[in-house]
């Protein structure tokens, strides 16, 4: 194919991968968009294949085939629960990819018949260099993301003294090592590998002390890191396609930082340089838990019977117990008899954004009754009954009264202010934050301690009896 | 415009190993000097261009489809593959093809797995209409 | 990348006279070859995108606005002046010149009163703040 | 300067036009919005003068002091009433700048070389010939819009039988020489000052049969034209400043015309290709004047005095009497009486969109008594008397009930619904769309014939004396 032909596909590819992304703004044309980007994709892989540049097509079907298998297999097979570290593993494969284009390249002949034309080429250089540096930032830091997310046990919350120091090292050196990537040609190599391992330490150590509350966050960030990645890489390769997709999920990458931090309240400085570590350590568990109470189905069933208006919280409890569908039951069982049931989705409760609403619309229910946290939060005095099922953080009041709590000034749903609180969860454990909860203890809660699906398969089937 | 055309007539001494590299050099210069912008400032312009876009399009965005947007623009921040073909595709000596094919198969993950999960989260929606 | 060294050694052959531009349209070819797009594509996208741009900023505006913006905008269309300067400040002849001058009147013309007449009809809302 | 620097220089500019141009759709921001426009604007001016192929800078200065001096007295000695004009004037000009600049091209050194070097350059050439056609279409069509709106006897809605035969056959032949410029470049110019004769024709017959009502839609795509023109010389020059703003005002424009055509409820076909002299002839004002009622100010004022809720709808007439401020004493004197006053503001009451708001806000008026149709509409049942003051087309019952009309399926102020409306203007005669008003002999209408700024200053003293 010609290469000026190559390139108006390209321009297509681009078109299609702007109007995609547009398409994944909006519910009603989500899947549309996510579609039209596969196939700008496909589009663009194929006019690819046919560059004169590219010699071995078989070896590349065949390595392809090997990724795409992995990446569908990995995509279908995955839990539901565990999606957020799904997208952290593939962000990183994209980064790791961005790494070794740019190593290729520096490896290539067109590069050695540059260097060898003794032509000051900086500007090709600075962008190997970037895309190495950003690249590996992405790979090492999406892998720890991804291993917080999947609980990994050798992955803890590091922080040492002398953490943001040695931070401020490897990310200068670095930058040394990219700089003498650009000005050095001859050795252009050397100083690209020993800029790589940096900048994966620096990856590593910036993301490892990072809360793990705060990870979609992190999550987005990398995100647009490793388009903006990809974009370098399209000024190594002079290829307009990669600058374009790059630069676009570099953007909208870094405006959804931007909005998922204003949803949670937190600077997105505060989330990188962790005021999650901040202050004293908060009340343990014995200070806190004075005065928990507990109670059994059957008695939550009676009161759910006399009540006007009931209101669930769900939380991660509710999608590990994939209760769901119990809860749909209970929903309608309550409805059948006049009792008004909301729901009240906190914007980060789950370990997704969205998360809360994928499990719901899975169980059919009735997408009006699903709240916001200020709306549900405006109505708090009409709830009779508040179900807390499997959510911990997001019902925390420590995040409006302990500033120096990891959580503090997340806007949280004020179940504590409803009539009576009926917590469901296993156990006195915490939450996905690691702390005490209050609420737990409030003269108004009662806990359920059971697993979620099978407590609301309880109430259920009291309420029937009852 | 004569500083352009004495560029053009040095490539004859330049020797066929370097040449290659001398006229895309040249290239971009006589370019540059018959009024167009180089080569690098376009490439830059379609940079910030994009960046503009993307900003402008990510403005308004529902909390619920924070993680699909997220995973859907993972996945096509996985052009890389692209380039990671014509690294992997030319012929450039074991050491790149090497880099070349490990990145193919990093990025083909990365966008097929992308847009594979993408599509799966979003279909948990699709019962709301 | 032969075909590279080719067009760039047949430069040699050419006259003074047309040398100019065969090494103008040699070089788009030279970066066309060496695997970037060319020129022309470049600019082609430089377009597309600019067009992406202003249909998502245009997107949602007050009726109150659309004057001001089309006034604000229509001066900004006054870009020609650029050009027009280009035409009129070269070593082109007469012809070109008168043309060239014409234009940057008239080009001008539209971007300065645009932009006052669009600032003047802006000052009118300021005392609602 | 060096062209590498002219250019980054340029992109600056070009990311300041973007921002600019996103200032001007925000109330708070646009002011500063259009000086950032115009400080973009001098930095690509004297980037430009820096360019090496410039030579001549004290004759460019000089050109430039002309073009701004005329520029700067229209824009600040024009009246309010003549601003769409005007812009429609600015407009035109830059089409024709851009028409220019391409025949400067075609006369140019760097042409008649590449010309004499045999090389084929179809791309620049059809660049060259869009630039032209699209800028003569501009040229001539903005000239006629101006034309129009300032009423200028000698043009009229010119329409006669084979009329959009005779377009299609000029925009054939536009097509037909541009392709001609495109591929003999030998005889370029010829072809090109043929294409513009025939594409500066198209413009006129294009717009001088579109309904003078539909003229600031006209002006939106013109505008857009004009920016596509320059987009166009963009490629011819290879300059991507000139394509960037020209595609930003292009597309802008474009959808700025396709608002205001949903604000006017019609389609952008029916405007450009008038179904606005659809239909039989709309009744005559002596069918339509049968029932027509007159009132004086003194007895406006005494129906003032025992209302509770007044609605103003301002038009053009206001405009024209400038009576805005005699509106604000009366809207002052009635509040001080405890006497509700609104505005109900149409979308394109007066001669370009926001034109009321302007005038009310100059008369500081508080701007939250200005309301939008839609509101106004909602609650009519609450108006006890409803002063039309200069309108007419926007407040017309045929737009709702007569589907030949020109203005049908505009949505109106459906004013004739309040209890008492009162009609000031200074005769029967019709408003912009020339047609007449079944209000004006309505049962509950009563008819003010004066001058819009007396008839209020009279009301306004019949109120005090009272
Ligand atoms: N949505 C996001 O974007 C996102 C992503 C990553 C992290 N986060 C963070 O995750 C947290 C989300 O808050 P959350 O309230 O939803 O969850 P959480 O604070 O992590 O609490 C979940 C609770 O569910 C209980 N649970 C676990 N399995 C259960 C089962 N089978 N049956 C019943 N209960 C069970 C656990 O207690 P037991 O073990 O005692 O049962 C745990 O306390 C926040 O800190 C948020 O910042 C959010
Ligand atoms: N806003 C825009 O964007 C825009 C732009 C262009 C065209 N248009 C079109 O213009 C029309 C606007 O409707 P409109 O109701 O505002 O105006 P209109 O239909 O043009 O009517 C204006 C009325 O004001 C009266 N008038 C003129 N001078 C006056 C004075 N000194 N004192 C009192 N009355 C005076 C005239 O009647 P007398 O001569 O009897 O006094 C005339 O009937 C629509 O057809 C619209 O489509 C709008």
């Amino acid at each position: 194919m010609s290469p000026d032909l190559i390139d108006l596909f390209y321009l297509l590819a681009a078109i299609l991968f702007i109007i995609g992304l547009k398409g994944l703004t909006k519910p009603r044309t989500a899947v549309k968009g996510n579609l039209l980007g596969s196939l700008a994709m496909l589009i663009a892989v194929v006019a690819t294949m046919l560059h004169q540049d590219v010699l071995s097509v078989g070896g590349l079907l065949i390595a392809m085939a090997v990724g795409s298998v992995v990446g569908v297999v990995l995509a279908l097979k995955i839990e539901m629960t565990a999606m957020p570290q799904l997208v952290a593993l593939f962000n990183g494969l994209g980064g790791g990819a961005s790494v070794l284009v740019a190593g290729a390249y520096l490896a290539g002949k067109e590069f050695s018949g540059k260097v060898a034309s003794g032509n000051s080429f900086a500007d090709v250089l600075t962008a190997t260099a970037a895309s190495g540096l950003i690249g590996a930032i992405t790979l090492s830091g999406s892998l720890v993301a991804f291993g917080k997310l999947q609980e990994l046990k050798f992955i803890k919350d590091i922080s040492f003294p002398g953490q943001k120091l040695l931070n401020l090292v490897l990310a200068l050196a670095s930058i040394g090592f990219g700089y003498l990537v650009a000005t050095q040609p001859q050795h252009a190599e050397l100083w690209f590998w020993l800029m790589t391992i940096t900048s994966t330490a620096l990856g590593i150590l910036l993301v490892i002390s990072i809360g793990g509350a705060d990870m979609p966050v992190v999550i987005a960030l990398l995100n647009s890191y490793s388009g903006l990645a990809a974009s370098a890489t399209g000024f190594v390769l002079n290829n307009n396609l990669l600058i374009i997709a790059g630069s676009l999920v570099g953007a909208s990458g870094l405006i959804l930082t931007r909005i998922m931090c204003d949803a949670m309240n937190r600077s997105l400085w505060a989330v990188l340089f962790g005021t999650m570590q901040g202050g004293g350590k908060a009340l343990s568990a014995d200070e806190v838990y004075t005065n928990v109470k507990s109670t059994s189905a059957d008695e939550v069933a009676m009161m759910l019977e006399v009540a006007q208006t009931v209101l669930i919280v769900p939380g991660y409890g509710m999608a590990v117990a994939q209760a769901q569908h119990a809860v749909r039951d209970l929903t309608n069982q309550l409805l059948g008899k006049d009792i008004n049931v909301l729901f009240g989705i906190h914007p980060v409760a789950g370990r997704m954004p969205g998360h809360m609403n994928v499990l719901l619309a899975e169980a059919d229910i009735d997408y009006d009754r699903l709240k916001e946290m200020d709306e549900v939060n405006s109505m708090m005095d009409q709830i009779d009954v508040a179900i807390i099922l499997g959510a911990n953080d997001v019902v925390n009041p420590l995040a409006r009264t302990d500033p120096d709590s990891p959580i503090a000034g997340m806007p949280i749903i004020d179940a504590d202010k409803a009539r009576t609180v009926i917590v469901i969860k296993r156990s006195l454990s915490p939450g996905f934050a690691g702390i005490a909860n209050p609420l737990f203890s409030a003269d108004n809660a009662l806990m359920l301690f059971a697993d979620g699906k099978q407590a609301i398969v309880d109430i259920n089937k009291a309420l029937q009896e009852g | 415009m004569m500083q352009l055309l004495n560029l053009a007539f040095q490539t004859e001494a330049t020797t066929l190993e370097n040449g290659v590299a001398q006229a895309t050099e040249l290239a971009s210069e006589a370019i540059q000097q018959s009024g167009g912008a180089s080569h690098l400032i376009l490439l830059l312009t379609v940079f910030v261009l994009a960046v503009f876009v993307g900003v402008e399009i990510i403005a308004k965005i529902p909390p619920t489809l924070h993680t699909p947007l997220m995973s859907g623009s993972n996945a096509i921040s996985g052009i890389t593959l692209v380039g990671a073909i014509l690294a992997a595709g030319g012929d450039n000596g074991t050491w790149a093809s090497i880099l070349g094919f490990s990145a193919v198969v990093f990025a083909s993950m990365n966008v097929v797995g992308g847009f594979v999960v993408t599509n799966r989260m979003l279909a948990m929606f699709k019962t709301r209409k």
